[in-house]
């Protein structure tokens, strides 16, 4: 593999076909547990490497699972390798097993591992699929890190909340209190904040592609004429 | 008394009638020049009769119906034709259309007119007397009267109702003619009883125009025709709205009056079928409203044809003048260019002002305060229709019956965010129309191709067939054609393997030029036939239009032999 | 009909050969992770413990001195629960109650709370809760120091009619705007308290080898 | 390009707006004369907030400013709002709901006749759920035996935050009449001995009953001015009395008298100015019909059972997501077609 | 660990049982959808989609092979329309790729050799004429493909736009001002 | 009954799964553009989830136990798969009308995250069978429900002045918020 192949796929992956807010694959988690940063981050790495393995493993064998039992026999797969990412975090990451609740089982139906695993796995070598799997899975872990950043900063005032969770009581003081003496936004850490969110940043992601999209048509052709729309 | 019934909505904006309906008609003085649109009616446009040059009289018919639904048009005044050309025509595109031209001579000659005995001739000999007497409607859509009375075998007419309504504001062309003419009016109601069988005759006449109903109630006494005062709302005058209010029926959506066993026509075209029937003068002038912002409003009785100029000189427009409105308010279309024809279906000009017409202020979005469904009189939800036609989803406009509109105008009348609903809604009529039409082109594309693709494949089978037939001939010569041709030694393949292959390969090669060259013997055999391809199952119409250009290219060769001979060598091919 | 039967029984086996290996695969993590995940379930439960029942009120093995305690009007539970006791050099010290205010203003708060022998609240804590984010939740700890009021109270110290917020004229704080929630927990705490008087004996029986559990 | 008609009837939209603003006027009037002129702050916040919302919205939609500031929509969204939340409420909380009403309610749908959810009970929702704490200090009505602030210190709570040192909020303020009624039949008090408490008067609460008929005669106005129609408010109260009179025929001690339910809350601002609104409602007289009796049902639902103590903003949000499909299934037959039933 | 396993054989016996036995048994063939594609497809048949035809790009389509902004005589509503039948995202025209104006086929009378190419090519049998006898397009059949322009040897074919007549003549959409303005030019800018 | 009748009211609407739960999004938002496709979806959703609620029961208490509780997710989505897969190709052949509808969101259904989430949630809350049934029709029509109605405001804001950088599933996301915050107001209805 090239570098400029591998840099196709994670940018494919992290901006073009982001799959939290271009393809709109894996919303739940992303929704469900992005009200803090740290929850985000945390699932969206355990949706990474669930993503990589599953990618990285169904790629060599694709060609011997026979058609009408592929899509069971790829659900069996990510669901072992999502059960096995569930044991080891309730086993030592029990906070955060707490915390990430029903949504670490459902990694497995996280639509984004299946559609990786049908479009790319399964027409790919091991290596591309396990990139793959990788990017799409770090895009997702990207949108749930910022998303679960506004989130926290506007619902609660603070970033890193919950740290301990993830990297034990030492981390506690990294909690950062961006606003001191914050009421808190309640409203932003709640489901509708979550949509709302997310619609502001797929906004945001327009806004970049348009200006840039915007820019290239500047520098082609000199003089952009500006059509009157009224409306 | 009669009951009356409701239609849904409708509204009640200014009249402005006073203005004009007090003076008695006059008459406009003889135009030097007259344009004639070969279009002025609903349906296809009439065919040229005459040619530049021809000197016409008075009612001489200077083009014919051409088609189901058309009409003829007439010379309104003698003198000769300079020309028949484009010229700009009353249309909303502001577009030129086909119009005949026609100087006066300032004589004025009529041709020879005799009064019709209508009652004594056939049905169908009568409908084509008032086609080829260019009647159509008044009433504002020019439909062609005597299609409205040709009804398929199955129909019949109970009701006529003759609308004598007017409820747009400022014209008062109907109110002018039943108050000088009503028995005119009443002379050709009787005609048009006649060729509908209808056994009631209702005139719908707004209550705003009390004169107009005596009059007409004086010329309808003794006879069984009943005058009936509708309530003044706009727009009652619409038919299907005028045959609801006087029966309580509904024409159904798609469908014509004559579906529930009325008709409708305008008390003008009574009028004018009374001219003809009586006195023999086809539909060559009419009254026309000139009003708003002008010194003297009045009626006019106009020459068709006659350039508006002329007509509003009449009334003479006052300073301040920003444009003018043909058509009442409500349903007209604007103009900034008065040199175009008065047609059989302009009734009023209106000349406008900042006072009289102040600009609409600018639209605001819709806040679906549903006034416009409040007044819609065809009970639709002109909001809904506004929000898929600005959207241009026109699957959702038909959804909501967007061509049950009538495009009265009532509900951008009352629109408080001032849209120009109406415009959305023509907008999204002509787009749809012209996508079905596509639609239907699509439609045929798709059956010529799959046809061409079953001819070639056909085509290609016979080929097959003949060529194989060949096949078994050129089997027998084969050893002819064999000659052993040199070969290049393969490495390190079996010599004899790899020689046989080759010569395979070439006789296979050989056989085949020799199938191309035969094809193109025989196709050059069959060329100097000149078989005709593709010429059959042609329509008429394609026959006429292959053979125009034969005609042309006729023409063409001659020129170029004579004149090409010595600058141009033949093309090669 | 061979065809369907062939294909129905090449089907079967392949997805079994495929279910075979993720059943083996999950289930070696299973039992390589299971005894690593009651171990952090424990600790959880201990680190909870331990904020109401501080390490000097015991040096037993807490976890497993339990005793299943039915459900009961009192605690206000419906399903049977679990007393962990904590015993300083064998003498019983305090007992961990779990107990339900179903009176809150979301609905059931669950609570967990340690009274020590004396019959002194040890401390309380709120387990889980609905009530509304940001008026009802000050009852619990990172939200507001309000829980901790608990600490020290005794119903020998405050008379049955001083377990109410003081807008009721009892003894407790409130949060102007929300005192459904208080007076839930506030209930909820003195009737376990009276739970704990009523059973006093029997919840600190010697019954860690072979629980009997109460009546 | 101007097509017929060219004559328009003299309504506009900022007449419109402006009398439903007016109408607002004698239920204002009572308020005042009943909870002191707080409230008047926090209508000028809100409209204030509500313009520049609404102007900076339409600068970067890159949209002319003049007519869609002076459409009067967005001054009456703050109005709305500001008499939703308690009128002693310190100033971010009207501003941040304002706010978020106008600009993501309606701007981000594309402004005036686009939004599908009422911005002001969007911006409410979003306070009650965000802040309930701020949300439930309503000031106690003249006559109760309260501590009444001079305007200053309001001025100075609502600015500063700070009380004089003699006063706490909780002297100030009580739980609404609904809240009230919620709480105490939570206690397991019976309605009879709770409408007995001080808050109460004839028909709900002290004060707010006076300002619920203050707005009822403002609705009045607007059905004499036809700028709503009838179906709306009659068919919500219709609703609304026929459900709670039911439940309270059956089971007198746990469910209030319909008439209470009229006067308390914002029952009476909603039939009359929040449930028609003409942009997110629907459109045919069957829709309104259905979404009113909906509204009316919600409203009691989430009164009776509900975690807040009135329904009528969620109601009327709840309602909004319907009337999509209201109007697509109540389309009214169109002329010519009503004998054939398609 | 064992019972774990027999559990599982047992659940992938009976599923894979069920779907062997239902793959083979509920086997269908043929493809609806394709005929539903090619009815937006606009028939021109002029394979600018890079497929012979207008049926090959609906099959194309339908197997996920080609995108659904290829059609440049279907337009932008022809893409509209596939992106809802598809339940896809709408995808604007590449680079220059739209669609162009109407326009329908002339024959140069003069020039033309009678050669029959064009008539060969043409998808639709819109020109009718004979080898060395002058062809003619008969326009309302003609589709504006062009794909008769390019076989022609002396180049006598030409594309003519479609003039606007009253006939075809369409309102215009209210607040753009694509006709002439012809009364007040501030209604232009109108809201 | 009540209790029956609170459970259905509960998971409909108080703890709607989409808007309280958040589960079942993708296909929320990815079958929403038109009404029909949102009653497929939500018919084929209905189907499937009241099956696999009722399976995964069975599953749970007779074929894994305590013993076995470790395999719940593997053997859940692995039976899930296979109802879904087959359904798919039953409804193929027996009823290509119903085909047409349901079929081309059968296998979108296998990856919504409710169809495993609700039987799931069915442990966790120790469900009965009949309460278990219960849970996931109810589930599925609350998810009917919404999807529903929020294609009904997608059909509708299509012709919304929507900013262009809002335009399609930015509008359509803010929109599932304010949705879900009119559902908060069902909270605290059922206890
Ligand atoms: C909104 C509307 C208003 C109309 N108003 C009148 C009217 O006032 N008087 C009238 O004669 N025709 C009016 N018409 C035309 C009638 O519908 C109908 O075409 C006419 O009466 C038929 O008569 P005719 O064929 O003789 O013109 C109106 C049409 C529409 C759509
Ligand atoms: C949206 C909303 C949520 C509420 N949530 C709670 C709550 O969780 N806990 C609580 O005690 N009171 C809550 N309340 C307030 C109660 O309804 C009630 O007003 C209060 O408990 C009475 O307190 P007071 O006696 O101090 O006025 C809430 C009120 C509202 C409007
Ligand atoms: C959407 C909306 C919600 C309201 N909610 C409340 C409320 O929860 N409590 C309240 O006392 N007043 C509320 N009001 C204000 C009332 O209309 C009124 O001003 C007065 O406070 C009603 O008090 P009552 O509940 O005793 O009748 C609300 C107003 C609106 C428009
Ligand atoms: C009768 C009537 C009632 C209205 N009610 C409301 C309302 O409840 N909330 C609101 O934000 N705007 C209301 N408006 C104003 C306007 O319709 C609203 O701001 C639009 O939703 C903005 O697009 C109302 C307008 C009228 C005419
Ligand atoms: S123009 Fe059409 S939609 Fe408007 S009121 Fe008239 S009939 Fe109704
Ligand atoms: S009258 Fe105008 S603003 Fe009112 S609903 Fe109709 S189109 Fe919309
Ligand atoms: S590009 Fe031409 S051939 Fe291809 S689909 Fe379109 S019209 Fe048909
Ligand atoms: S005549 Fe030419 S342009 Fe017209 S359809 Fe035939 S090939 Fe195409
Ligand atoms: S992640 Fe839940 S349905 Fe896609």
């Amino acid at each position: 593999m090239t570098f400029q192949e591998i840099k196709d796929i994670f940018y494919n992956a992290v901006w073009k076909q982001n799959p939290g807010i271009v393809q709109l694959l894996g919303l739940c988690p992303l929704l469900a547990v992005s009200s803090t940063v740290v929850n985000g981050v945390s699932l969206g790495l355990a949706t990474t490497l669930v993503m990589t393995v599953s990618s990285g493993t169904i790629a060599p064998i694709r060609n011997y699972i026979p058609n009408e039992i592929r899509i069971p026999v790829f659900i069996l797969i990510i669901a072992v390798l999502v059960t096995v990412v569930q044991y080891l975090m309730n086993a030592y990451m029990y906070g955060l097993f707490i915390v990430l609740g029903i949504f670490i089982p459902l990694i497995v139906t996280n639509c984004i591992v299946l559609a990786r695993v049908e479009a790319f796995a399964s027409r790919n070598a091991a290596l591309p699929s396990a990139l793959d799997g990788m990017a799409m899975g770090l895009g997702l872990t990207a949108v749930l890190g910022v998303l679960g950043a506004m989130r926290e900063v506007i619902g609660k005032g603070t970033l890193f909340s919950g740290i301990d969770l993830a990297l034990g009581d030492g981390a506690k003081s990294w909690v950062l209190h961006v606003i001191p003496d914050y009421h808190g936004f309640l409203i932003a850490i709640l489901p509708p904040g979550a949509f709302i969110g997310l619609g502001l940043l797929i906004a945001a992601h327009n806004w970049f592609n348009l200006r840039a999209a915007a820019r290239r048509k500047a520098a082609t052709t000199e003089s952009a004429a500006s059509a009157s729309v009224a409306a | 008394m009669r009951t009356l019934y409701r239609f849904h909505g409708g509204i009640h904006p200014e009249e402005h009638k006073l203005e004009s309906s007090e003076a008695p008609a006059r008459r406009a003085p003889l135009p030097k020049k007259l344009i004639l649109p070969l279009h002025q009616h609903i349906g296809n446009g009439a065919k040229v009769a005459v040619q530049v040059g021809d000197k016409v009289l008075k009612g001489q018919m200077l083009a014919s119906a051409q088609g189901m639904i058309s009409a003829a048009i007439h010379a309104p005044t003698s003198g000769s034709v300079t020309a028949i050309a484009q010229h700009p025509v009353p249309h909303p595109s502001g577009l030129d259309g086909l119009c005949i031209h026609l100087e006066s001579d300032g004589e004025d000659r009529w041709i020879e007119r005799a009064a019709l005995d209508f009652r004594a001739m056939p049905k169908p000999e009568l409908l084509d007397r008032l086609r080829d007497a260019g009647i159509v409607g008044l009433g504002g859509a020019t439909f062609p009267t005597h299609v409205k009375y040709g009804l398929p075998s199955g129909q019949r007419i109970d009701t006529l109702v003759i609308n004598g309504a007017e409820c747009e504001p400022w014209i008062t062309t109907d109110d002018r003619l039943m108050r000088e003419h009503a028995d005119g009016i009443v002379r050709g109601i009787e005609v048009l009883r006649h060729l509908s069988g209808a056994g009631e005759v209702l005139v719908g006449i707004e209550d705003n125009k009390p004169q107009a109903i005596t009059a007409m109630r004086a010329a309808c006494a003794g006879s069984d025709i009943e005058v009936v005062a509708v309530p003044t709302l706009y727009p009652s005058g619409g038919e299907k709205q005028l045959i609801r209010i006087l029966t309580g029926k509904e024409v159904p959506s798609g469908g014509r009056p004559t579906n529930i066993g009325v008709a409708c026509n305008n008390v003008a075209t009574a009028y004018a079928i009374h001219r003809f029937v009586d006195h023999g003068e086809p539909m060559i002038s009419r009254l026309v409203t000139v009003t708003g912002n002008v010194r003297t409003p009045m009626n006019v009785e106009v020459l068709i044809g006659t350039p508006l100029t002329e007509v509003v000189e009449c009334a003479e427009a006052l300073p301040g003048t920003t444009g003018y409105i043909l058509g009442g308010p409500m349903m007209g279309l604007e103009v900034d260019d008065l040199h175009l024809p008065a047609v059989k279906s302009t009734n009023c000009i209106i000349a406008k002002s900042a006072q009289l017409f102040p600009p609409p202020p600018p639209a605001m979005p819709c806040i679906r305060c549903t006034r416009c469904a409040q007044v819609c009189p065809a009970d639709l939800q002109p909001q809904e229709l506004h929000w898929f036609s600005k959207a241009k989803n026109f699957g959702k406009t038909q959804e909501y019956h967007l061509f049950d509109c009538i495009e009265c105008g009532a509900c951008a009348y009352v629109c408080p965010s001032h849209i120009p609903l109406v415009q959305y809604f023509r907008f999204a009529k002509s787009e749809i129309w012209q996508r079905e039409h596509e639609q239907q082109a699509a439609e045929i594309a798709r059956e010529r191709h799959e046809f061409r693709m079953f001819r070639q494949e056909r085509e290609k089978q016979e080929k097959a067939e003949r060529l194989a037939q060949k096949e078994k001939a050129a089997q027998a010569a084969k050893p002819a054609v064999a000659t052993p041709l040199p070969v290049a030694a393969a490495a390190n393949a079996d010599p004899d393997d790899t020689l046989q292959m080759r010569v395979d390969a070439d006789i296979a090669r050989a056989n085949m030029q020799l199938r191309i060259d035969a094809a193109a013997a025989r196709a050059k055999e069959q060329a100097a036939a000149a078989q005709p391809k593709n010429i059959d199952a042609l329509t008429p119409q394609q026959q006429a239009e292959i053979a125009e250009i034969e005609a042309r290219r006729a023409k063409l060769r001659e020129i170029a032999s004579d004149a090409g001979a010595d600058d141009e060598p033949p093309k090669q091919i | 009909m061979k065809r369907i039967a062939r294909s129905t029984l090449q089907t079967a086996a392949n997805l079994i050969f495929f279910a075979l290996i993720a059943t083996a695969v999950l289930s070696s993590t299973y039992y390589l992770t299971r005894d690593t995940i009651a171990q952090s379930v424990e600790r959880a439960k201990l680190k909870l413990v331990m904020q109401i029942a501080p390490a000097e009120l015991f040096d037993n093995d807490i976890m497993r001195d339990k005793l299943d305690i039915p459900a009961s009007e009192l605690l206000g539970t419906t399903d049977t629960t679990t007393a962990y006791r904590a015993r300083l050099k064998g003498e019983p010290s305090a007992v961990v109650l779990e107990a339900i205010a179903p009176d809150g203003y979301g609905g059931n708060i669950s609570l967990i709370l340690a009274v020590r022998a004396s019959g002194e609240l040890a401390g309380v804590r709120v387990v889980s809760h609905k009530e509304t984010p940001g008026l009802g939740d000050y009852i619990e700890l990172p939200k507001g120091p309000w829980i901790k009021g608990f600490d020290g109270k005794s119903r020998a110290a405050y008379k049955d009619a001083d377990w109410k917020v003081k807008k009721d004229g009892g003894q407790f704080d409130y949060m102007a705007g929300a005192t459904i929630t208080p007076r839930a927990v506030v209930k909820a705490v003195h009737k376990a308290l009276i739970y704990f008087d009523e059973n006093r004996d029997r919840l600190f029986a010697e019954t860690a080898e072979e629980p009997e559990g109460l009546k | 390009m101007w097509s017929s008609p060219f004559i328009s009837a003299p309504a506009s939209v900022s007449q419109i707006m402006l009398r439903v603003i007016f109408a607002m006027v004698p239920g204002i009037a009572m308020y005042v004369w009943f909870f002191g002129p707080a409230i008047l702050v926090s209508i000028t916040l809100a409209s204030i907030t509500a313009l520049a919302t609404e102007a900076l919205m339409l600068k970067l939609r890159n949209r002319p400013l003049k007519p869609f500031l002076t459409d009067n929509s967005a001054l009456l969204t703050g109005w709305l709002l500001a008499l939703s939340i308690p009128a002693l409420a310190p100033w971010w909380l009207v501003v941040v709901g304002t706010a978020f009403g106008i600009a993501v309610a309606k701007h981000l749908y594309g402004g005036l006749g686009n939004n599908p959810f009422n911005p002001a009970m969007v911006g409410y929702a979003v306070l009650i759920i965000s802040f309930p704490a701020h949300m439930t200090h309503w000031l106690t009505p003249h006559g109760l035996e309260g501590i009444v602030l001079s305007f200053p210190d309001q001025l100075n709570y609502i600015f500063h935050g700070i009380l004089p040192a003699s006063t706490t909020l909780d002297a100030l303020t009580t739980a609404t009449p609904l809240d009230t009624l919620k709480t105490q039949l939570h206690l397991g008090l019976p309605v009879n001995e709770i409408r007995d408490m001080p808050i109460y008067g004839h028909l709900a609460g002290k004060g707010t009953e006076m300002v619920a008929i203050g707005f009822g005669l403002g609705g009045l106005y607007m059905l004499y001015a036809r700028i709503i129609s009838w179906h709306t408010p009659v068919i919500y109260l219709g609703t609304l009395f026929a459900i709670a009179g039911l439940f309270h025929l059956v089971d007198p001690a746990s469910y209030v008298a319909p008439t209470f339910h009229w006067f308390s809350g914002a029952a009476m601002l909603g039939a009359f100015f929040i449930f028609t609104d003409p942009v997110g409602g629907p459109t045919t007289i069957k829709g309104r019909v259905i979404y009113s009796a909906g509204a009316a049902l919600l409203t009691w639902l989430i009164r009776s059972y509900g975690g807040f103590p009135d329904g009528v903003a969620f109601a009327a949000l709840l309602m909004n997501i319907c009337v999509p499909l209201i109007d697509t299934w109540t389309q009214p037959k169109v002329f010519g077609r009503k004998g054939d039933g398609k | 660990m064992i019972s774990a396993l027999w559990v599982m054989i047992g659940i992938s016996l009976v599923l894979g049982a069920v779907l062997g036995y239902s793959a083979i048994r509920f086997k269908v063939e043929g493809n609806p959808l394709v005929e539903k594609i090619d009815a937006v497809l606009p028939q021109t048949q002029c394979g600018q989609c890079g497929y012979p035809g207008c049926k090959p790009y609906a099959e194309a389509i339908a197997k996920g092979e080609a995108d659904i902004n290829l059609c440049p005589p279907g337009g932008e509503e022809g893409i509209h329309k596939l992106a809802e039948l598809l339940g896809v995202e709408f995808k604007p025209f590449g680079e220059g790729k739209g669609p162009r104006a109407k326009a329908v086929a002339f024959i140069d009378e003069n020039t033309c050799i009678g050669c029959t190419l064009c008539l060969q090519a043409c998808p639709v049998d819109a020109i009718v004429g004979a080898a060395k006898q002058m062809h003619t397009i008969v326009a309302s059949e003609c589709t504006g493909c062009e794909l008769c322009v390019e076989p022609c040897p002396v180049d006598c074919i030409s594309m003519q736009a479609i003039p606007e007549d009253i006939s075809t003549w369409k309102w215009p959409y209210p607040v753009f001002a694509i006709a002439p303005v012809r009364n007040n030019p501030q209604k232009a800018e109108a809201s | 009954m009540t209790d029956y009748l609170l459970i259905l009211v509960g998971t409909v609407l108080v703890n709607n799964i989409v808007m309280v739960k958040i589960l079942g999004l993708c296909p929320f938002m990815g079958v929403s553009k038109k009404l029909e496709a949102a009653l497929g979806m939500g018919a084929a959703t209905t189907f499937v989830l009241t099956l696999a609620s009722g399976a995964s029961y069975l599953i749970q208490h007779y074929l894994l136990g305590p013993e076995l509780a470790y395999l719940t997710t593997l053997s859940f989505i692995v039976v899930i798969a296979g109802i879904v897969q087959f359904t798919e190709m039953a409804i193929k052949k027996t009823s290509p009308e119903l085909y047409q509808i349901l079929g081309i969101y059968l296998p979108l259904i296998t990856t919504n995250c409710a169809v495993l989430g609700i039987p799931l949630l069915n442990v966790q809350a120790k469900h009965d069978f009949v309460e278990s049934l219960l849970f996931g029709f109810g589930g599925a029509v609350g998810f009917t429900l919404v999807m529903v109605l929020f294609a009904g405001i997608r059909e509708r804001l299509e012709g919304a002045d929507v900013p262009g950088i809002f335009k399609g599933s930015a509008i359509a996301m803010v929109t599932a918020g304010l949705m879900s915050l009119a559902f908060m107001g069902f909270s605290g209805m059922v206890k």
